[in-house]
């Protein structure tokens, strides 16, 4: 394989992980709040129509800014159904992503009857690191991306400091494994569990713009094409913390440039396997991480054999 | 110590408060004033409502009716957090540490600062637990720490977040010895601070060392309140549960063949001190107590013996089962063999969403053996053709009411409700693996349940008595077992176990004659 | 418990009203009349008797794939694996259907091509089931993530397979298989319907597990769910309990791959799952994980589709898409009155219930009446991190 | 427009067609579309379209309804529709149907099912000559899913290409791997131009709004790209070859209400007009000025035959 296919790939990777990045870092607050939002994927479309629609009249920034807010928007409506009228969480987010899948095609083709041409918006200015990005192969990579892949990089260490050094944070955290013990702690846990989800929705539907108004410049009905389900998967893998979530966004991403790309090459497979690729990897590294996992743990155990009670000293002071 | 000068001489004060769930009413009419720089004891039988009460106090309940104030000034508490902001922090005694964060970590989850600093919380902690003298890991997981540690860890936690009103709900019941004298020396140099302490506890040597007032509740309402001072011992007894039958005189027990033996065992686990090369053997007929600081190895031994956990060496034998080769495998072949199970944790055996009925008869249940019918269970673990109800009343567990989720019963008589189903068990359970029985039972309810084990004993069972607290040991207790750092350090007759020598032992001061021998002397 | 009545019905009415109001909202925006559009959905699964057929084929699947989940959502075992099981049981469901049938020169009687049906069927279910419970028990994988990925597997698999050993002889647009033997068909219940003898199943497998309810196993999985160690007393280790109720909704799927080829389609199609497996999800938390609920909600669920598209066909002018949408609501309209019914049975709740009851995977799948379902799909959410070794 | 003379039709005639995908995606379902809305402002004919019927599963149901509802042409189109179409014709013999198919189904024709396919080599060669005559290459294609069809179609592409082109380098065939992923599909397409693609041909329709913006990103040349990318992808889109079902439509429903409708199957060609192709786009001056004469010549000679295509 030549030098330019790699950066090809590479870039490619960049491209198409960032939407999950996005995405993933939002679903990462979700599900460490112990709850789990099955409405991505609706959410995502959304954005990625809202983004689109907004960006014909505004420009790619409104469009951003307006698919953020459409997540936002029902994320609200998700968090309202769950906690004010206590309906089953999953139930509900498969009923968003239906309801989402749906609206956004009704929506388009209503905007776009048969018979016009698509809108297309100007998608995100290229970066203007002029020179630096025509440095040969790691000027295409480095420098030659949308902005939206370095506000990727930026949100993502956003996300560690709040779960690292916020007060929400911990609360998340705590409420997403012990919401009881929590609650009598003092943590309000339908507050916390809600504004993780607020997150999760606004970031799914920015990571839904970022595919229409970041790359594509159009809308076209499912154009998201089932990412919001991966998100779960590289959030799962990822164990929803930030740092995680993004190389598992950039493995699976990764894969799947390599899958297109390396279709271009001599070696002929079934193009199935190619499309599976993706998704037999992430399986084999979940596989190989849960057990170095259980093998770690396996050797605390045997540490803790040190340890001695710790009252021990007192024990001679008597 | 955070507390803050100007907040030294608050009254919080209760009128008339009342609160009941659904038809149970926890408390009717109950008021309590609880008074600066003193030590405020709140005993009760079991059911009696002192942690339905603490609760209010706290803001984690609301009452039904009745109002409160501190300092004349209308207090009431939306939640916990409220509550704390005006200067009320309790330790519930289902405690409240989130198992995943560190003690640090649990300390910052509530405040008003939305950055937290780790150093400057770890610092603070690091001095309170100084000041009480004991000593808990702050960084590991919560989960990770022993039942003990944990309910010392929560108390440091309490003390450093600083509280004008600080309420204990039975803060002693998993303590050993040492943890609560250190304890007990903190809370009064609190007092001395000015701080006002709610201690909830079961244990009358208790009240008379630290208490300066007393508040009874029975059936919930208030019979008694005033100065702990002047009051004896047997009267406080007589407040808290009524006239006690005296203790039945030690009858003599004769150690048949070994049952259940433990040999070279060699184990690990994160929450305890591992077991290295462990022996043990008990005898049908005995009662062999397990002393120890919390976290010297009783819980997993217990695992293993119980055949929860799989030894990396050494065996574990029981009516000729071998523990499985598969983890966990044995524990349900020992349940079949007649073991009974009483864990520290209540919570690991207790199903709270279940009924009282299911959880009496859950093994049976779980065997599909014939299910109740028109409430009588056909169910050997109920005893005979016995109904659900008897066994409750049996065992008093109160409300005596089947259908109730089992989380409707107050912690004590949760114990009860386990009790009833390990010990209440025909045929006699063979092997009775027991950690603390008798906790958070009032004096009444323990004294059953070491009356019950006895005659457990009496009529051929073997049993193990794993607790904190010697003096449950010491009670009934033929032979006491001493361990340390996951190494059995002393095995003393009842006659040659004298509180000193345990205590040595407890604190890991073997003296020579001690170990080994005769562990190895009683098997046959 | 009037007052709680009285709720119930200010609830449901605001719900349904609430559903009604968007979906005029939305067919007016496209410039069509509502009203036409409910009477479309109401006509769209009553109006013939065709329609009404299509209902109850759509319930099958939903309903078995929903019913066979109960095990695992008990045991707090959170699979999403149905899509995949589907697949692959419909794969080998019509692979060893027309193995048989070449293997007895196209004269295999009926009986033989159903055996042939439902045991391939199952055993691919089974196969695709087994996989995640292996990686779960021997190596902790989340088996949340590992049947969300095998489902894409899967889906290539059946791209592959119509595409090479199955493919059909002539020339046709989307992927499919020869059509099956005339003999392999499942026969028609009722008649100008695609209703067929499958729907007797769903029967069939929601009596039996209203009596597997009472059953030990299914306390063995109660107890499992909350009190792990307690449940290891009772024989119910972590391998025993993931392998039989995965294996369990794994047969299941897989069964429904074959009714979907052998009674509906009459070939292998790449739309064979058709989402059936989610759906399944939702409607088996929508019953409450109780048999009769699931039932129900199945039908409901069916409805939902056949009556949307009549609601599309009424209304002519809007979108196919609309369908869709109305789905959607619904399904969320259905979601919270369906939770209002079991929510006064928190009233004499558990303390640590009560105080959570508010987290959401709580009070998720309290289902009507019976206790333990909140434990339950807590342990779904917050111990499927715990046992995926996620942390 | 209801200027337009309409012929006096004594009846209009109702009909009920169904397309496999969204009636707005500028090409094979539009095309449909447009024709039916056209015959409908002439005045002959009533209609109801349905989209998003590829799941057979769904379309069956839609077919019965309108033959139960007493409609005289119902339309399958789209070969995803045939079998149902067939299965339902059977059960109504007075009804009217259309199906489509690959070029198989020309004599799959009953008497109430008349049959329909568009010459797949004519499609396939003149998009690959029209990339050929660009002289753009090497050429890369990105498509949906590895179907027969698609595989077909693709076949005649190369012809045409080498015909117009003879050096003309082509890279093989990247699969997306759905009918909708655009993002895929344009990451692909950046890929193909990393190596060296001047110009990317596509037949697909959702993923040619990924492929069309893409190769409009990277300044090279785009064949097949529909109005559904939108202006910024057709600004570099030389041509797309599309179909013309207004005159195939107006015969069948000529047919019905003459009473002679059935027992044929009838092609889209070039010649009949069913066939036709977008302006040569010259994408300034990338493409070059004789490429719209070369594009005629060979149409002619499609027409007489002079040249043969297979
Ligand atoms: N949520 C509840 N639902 C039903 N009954 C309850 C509930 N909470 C408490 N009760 C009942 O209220 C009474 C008082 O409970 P409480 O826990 O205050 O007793 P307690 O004094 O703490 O007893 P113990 O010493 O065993 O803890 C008990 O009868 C208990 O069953
Ligand atoms: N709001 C509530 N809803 C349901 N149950 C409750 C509620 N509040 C308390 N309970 C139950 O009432 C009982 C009393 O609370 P708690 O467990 O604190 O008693 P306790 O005194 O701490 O236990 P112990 O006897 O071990 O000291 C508990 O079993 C709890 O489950
Ligand atoms: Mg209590
Ligand atoms: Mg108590």
């Amino acid at each position: 394989m030549s030098v330019e296919l790699w950066v090809a790939i590479i870039a490619g990777t960049l491209v198409l992980a960032t939407p999950l990045v996005f995405a993933g870092i939002g679903e990462g607050f979700v599900e460490r709040a112990g709850r789990i939002n099955l409405g991505i994927e609706g959410m995502m479309i959304m954005g990625a129509f809202v983004g689109v629609w907004a960006g014909s009249l505004g420009g790619p920034l409104i469009g951003l800014v307006a698919g953020t807010a459409v997540g936002l928007l029902m994320a609200a409506g998700m968090n309202l159904v769950v906690y004010r009228l206590h309906a089953n969480e999953i139930v509900v987010g498969l009923g968003v992503t239906m309801l989402g899948l749906g609206l956004s095609t009704y929506f388009y083709q209503l905007w776009i009857p048969s018979g016009e041409t698509n809108v297309t918006v100007q998608t995100v200015p290229r970066s203007g690191f002029g020179p630096l990005a025509d440095i040969p192969i790691v000027g295409p990579i480095l420098f030659g991306q949308s902005p939206l892949v370095y506000l990727a990089g930026v949100l993502l260490v956003a996300a560690w400091a709040v779960s690292r050094f916020t007060r929400f944070g911990l609360a998340v955290q705590a409420v997403g494994t012990d919401p009881a013990s929590a609650a009598l702690r003092g943590v309000r846990v339908q507050k916390t569990g809600a504004s993780a989800l607020l997150i999760g929705g606004a970031l799914a539907g920015l990571g839904g713009a970022v595919i229409t108004v970041g790359t594509i410049g159009s809308f076209t009905p499912d154009i998201t094409a089932g990412r919001g389900y991966i998100v779960l998967a590289i959030v799962i893998m990822g164990r929803s913390r930030p740092v995680g979530i993004a190389l598992g966004a950039l493995l699976f991403a990764f894969l799947q440039s390599f899958a297109l790309l390396s279709q271009s090459t001599a070696l002929t497979l079934p193009s199935e396997v190619y499309q599976s690729i993706p998704y037999l990897v992430t399986l084999a590294v979940l596989v190989i991480t849960s057990r170095s996992q259980l093998r770690r743990l396996y050797r605390t155990t045997r540490a803790t054999r040190a340890i001695r009670p710790a009252v021990e000293t007192k024990g001679e002071a008597t | 110590m955070t507390v803050s000068p100007p907040e030294m001489d608050r009254v919080l004060e209760a009128r008339s408060i009342s609160k009941s769930f659904g038809p149970v009413h926890a408390l009717t009419d109950v008021s309590i004033l609880v008074r600066p720089g003193a030590v405020h004891a709140l005993v009760g039988e079991n059911g009696a409502g002192k942690s339905t009460l603490a609760k209010v106090l706290a803001g984690i309940e609301q009452p039904s009716s009745g109002t409160m104030t501190i300092d004349g000034a209308a207090f009431a508490p939306r939640d916990r957090a409220d509550a704390k902001r005006a200067g009320v922090n309790m330790v519930p005694q289902q405690l409240s540490l989130v198992g995943e964060l560190s003690l640090v970590e649990n300390y910052l989850l509530v405040g008003s600062r939305r950055l937290v600093s780790r150093r400057s919380a770890r610092a603070l902690l690091k001095a309170t637990l100084e000041r009480a003298r004991v000593d808990v890991d702050l960084d590991l997981p919560t989960a990770t720490l022993s039942q003990a540690h944990r309910q010392l860890g929560e108390i440091v936690v309490a003390l450093a977040e600083g509280a004008h009103t600080l309420i204990l709900d039975e803060p002693t019941a998993s303590l050993g010895p040492l943890e609560v004298g250190g304890l007990f020396e903190h809370l009064r140099s609190l007092c001395d601070l000015g701080t006002a302490v709610v201690l909830i506890t079961h244990r009358l040597d208790e009240v008379r060392q630290v208490a300066d007032d007393l508040t009874v509740l029975s059936h919930g309402e208030n019979v008694h309140h005033g100065s702990a001072a002047r009051l004896e011992s047997t009267e406080i007894a007589r407040l808290m549960v009524g006239e006690l039958p005296p203790p039945a005189a030690r009858s003599e027990r004769r150690p048949g063949a070994t049952v259940l033996r433990a040999a070279g065992v060699v184990a690990a686990s994160t929450r305890d001190a591992s077991l290295d090369g462990v022996d043990l053997a008990v005898r049908a007929g005995e009662i062999v107590g397990i002393a120890g600081v919390a976290g010297s190895g009783q819980n997993l031994l217990l695992d293993v013996l119980g055949g929860f956990v799989k030894p990396d060496s050494g065996t574990v034998a029981f009516a000729g089962t071998e523990a499985g080769s598969r983890a966990g495998a044995s524990a349900a072949a020992f349940q079949r063999a007649g073991l009974a199970w009483i864990p520290e944790e209540r919570t690991e055996a207790v199903v709270p969403a279940m009924s009282l009925r299911e959880n009496l008869t859950v093994y049976s249940a779980a065997v599909g053996a014939a299910r109740k019918r028109g409430g009588a269970t056909r169910d050997a673990r109920t005893g005979g053709t016995q109904t659900v109800e008897d066994t409750l009343s049996a065992y008093d567990v109160r409300p005596v009411r089947p259908e109730l989720a089992a989380s409707g019963l107050s912690g004590g008589n949760q114990q009860k409700l386990l009790a009833a189903r390990e010990l209440g068990a025909s045929p006699a359970p063979r092997v009775v693996l027991a950690y603390g029985p008798t906790q958070g039972l009032d004096l009444r309810a323990s004294q059953a349940i070491r009356e019950r084990l006895v005659d457990l004993a009496v009529g051929g069972s073997a049993v193990v008595v794993a607790s904190h607290d010697l003096e449950e040991i010491l009670g009934v207790a033929d032979r006491v077992v001493v361990m340390f750092a996951g190494r059995i350090v002393a095995d003393l007759p009842i006659a040659e176990a004298d509180t000193e020598r345990i205590g040595r032992a407890i604190a890991g001061l073997v003296d020579g004659s001690a170990p080994d021998s005769p562990a190895r002397g009683d098997v046959e | 418990m009037k007052a709680i009545d009285r709720r119930r019905w200010v609830l449901t009415g605001s719900v349904v009203v609430a559903v009604l109001v968007v979906a005029g909202a939305l067919i007016l925006f496209a410039g069509a009349d509502p009203f036409v559009g409910v009477q479309g959905l109401v006509q769209g699964v009553s109006s013939s008797p065709y329609r009404v057929g299509e209902v109850l084929v759509g319930a099958v699947p939903i309903g078995i794939v929903a019913l066979t989940l109960i095990p695992a959502l008990r045991a707090g075992i959170f699979s999403v694996g149905a899509e995949g099981q589907i697949v692959v049981g419909a794969i080998a469901a019509s692979g060893s259907i027309f193995a048989v049938d070449q293997v007895l020169g196209g004269a295999a009687p009926s009986i033989l091509l159903w055996m042939a049906g439902i045991v391939g069927g199952s055993a691919g279910g089974a196969v695709m089931a087994l996989i995640p419970a292996f990686l779960a028990v021997r190596w902790r994988v989340n088996e949340i993530l590992s049947t969300l990925l095998l489902n894409y597997l899967a889906a290539g698999f059946l791209g592959w397979t119509l595409r090479t050993w199955l493919a059909s002889p002539e020339e046709t647009a989307t992927p499919q298989s020869a059509r099956l033997p005339e003999a392999a068909a499942l026969p028609a219940l009722l008649p100008g319907t695609r209703a067929h003898w499958g729907i007797l199943l769903v029967v069939v497998v929601a009596v039996a597990f209203l009596l597997w309810r009472r059953s030990a196993a299914s306390t063995r999985l109660t107890v499992f769910a909350s009190r792990p160690k307690l449940a290891l007393r009772l024989g119910a280790t972590r391998s025993r309990t993931v392998y039989s109720t995965m294996l369990v909704s794994g047969v299941g799927a897989g069964v429904v791959g074959w009714i979907q080829v052998a009674g509906v389609n009459d070939r292998l199609l790449n739309s064979v799952s058709g989402g059936v497996g989610f759906s399944g999800l939702a409607v088996a938390l929508l019953g409450g994980l109780a048999p009769v609920g699931i039932v129900l909600a199945a039908l409901f669920f069916s409805a939902l589709t056949a009556g949307a598209v009549g609601m599309q066909s009424a209304t002519g002018t809007v979108p196919a898409s609309i369908a869709e949408v109305i789905k959607g609501v619904l399904l969320l309209g259905v979601a919270c009155i369906a939770a209002y019914q079991r929510h006064p049975a928190t009233v004499l709740a558990p303390a640590g219930t009560t105080s959570a009851a508010d987290e959401p995977a709580l009070s998720a799948a309290l289902p009507a009446g019976s206790g333990p379902e909140p434990e339950t799909v807590v342990g779904t959410l917050a111990e499927a991190e715990h046992r995926g070794g996620l942390r | 427009s209801s200027d337009s003379t309409a012929p006096a039709v004594d009846k209009v005639i109702k009909v009920g067609a169904l397309t496999p995908g969204n009636t707005n995606d500028g090409a094979f379902n539009q095309a449909l579309a447009d024709a039916l809305e056209k015959l409908k402002d002439e005045g002959l004919i009533d209609y109801e379209l349905r989209d998003q019927m590829s799941d057979p599963a769904e379309s069956e149901p839609v077919i019965a309804d309108f033959a139960s509802q007493g409609y005289d042409l119902i339309i399958g189109h789209g070969i995803e529709l045939g079998d149902a179409v067939f299965s339902v014709a059977g059960d109504f013999p007075d009804v009217h149907f259309t199906a489509s198919g690959g070029p198989d189904i020309l004599e799959k024709y009953t008497d109430n099912v008349e049959t329909w396919t568009y010459d797949t080599p004519q499609v396939g060669y003149l998009s690959g000559y029209i990339a050929g005559v660009t002289g753009a290459s090497p050429i890369g294609r990105v498509e949906s899913m590895e179907l027969d069809f698609v595989k077909a179609t693709d076949s005649f592409f190369q012809q045409g290409v080498t015909a117009a082109n003879p050096s003309a380098e082509l890279l093989p065939v990247v699969y997306a791997g759905s009918f909708d992923d655009a993002q895929a599909a344009a990451a692909a397409t950046t890929g193909l131009v990393g190596q060296g693609a001047k110009l990317v041909y596509t037949t697909g329709d959702g993923i040619a709004t990924g492929v069309g913006s893409a190769a409009a990103e990277a300044g090279v040349l785009s064949v097949g790209v529909s109005s559904a990318a939108g202006e910024a992808a057709l600004a570099n889109n030389v041509s797309t070859v599309d179909l013309d079902m207004y005159p195939i439509i107006k015969a069948w429903v000529e047919e019905v209400a003459a009473g002679d409708f059935g027992g044929k199957g009838v092609t889209s060609t070039l010649q009949n007009g069913g066939i036709v192709y977008s302006p040569i786009n010259d994408v300034d001056g990338a493409v070059p000025a004789d490429a719209a004469a070369k594009v005629d010549d060979v149409i002619a000679g499609i027409t007489d035959g002079s040249v043969t295509i297979g």
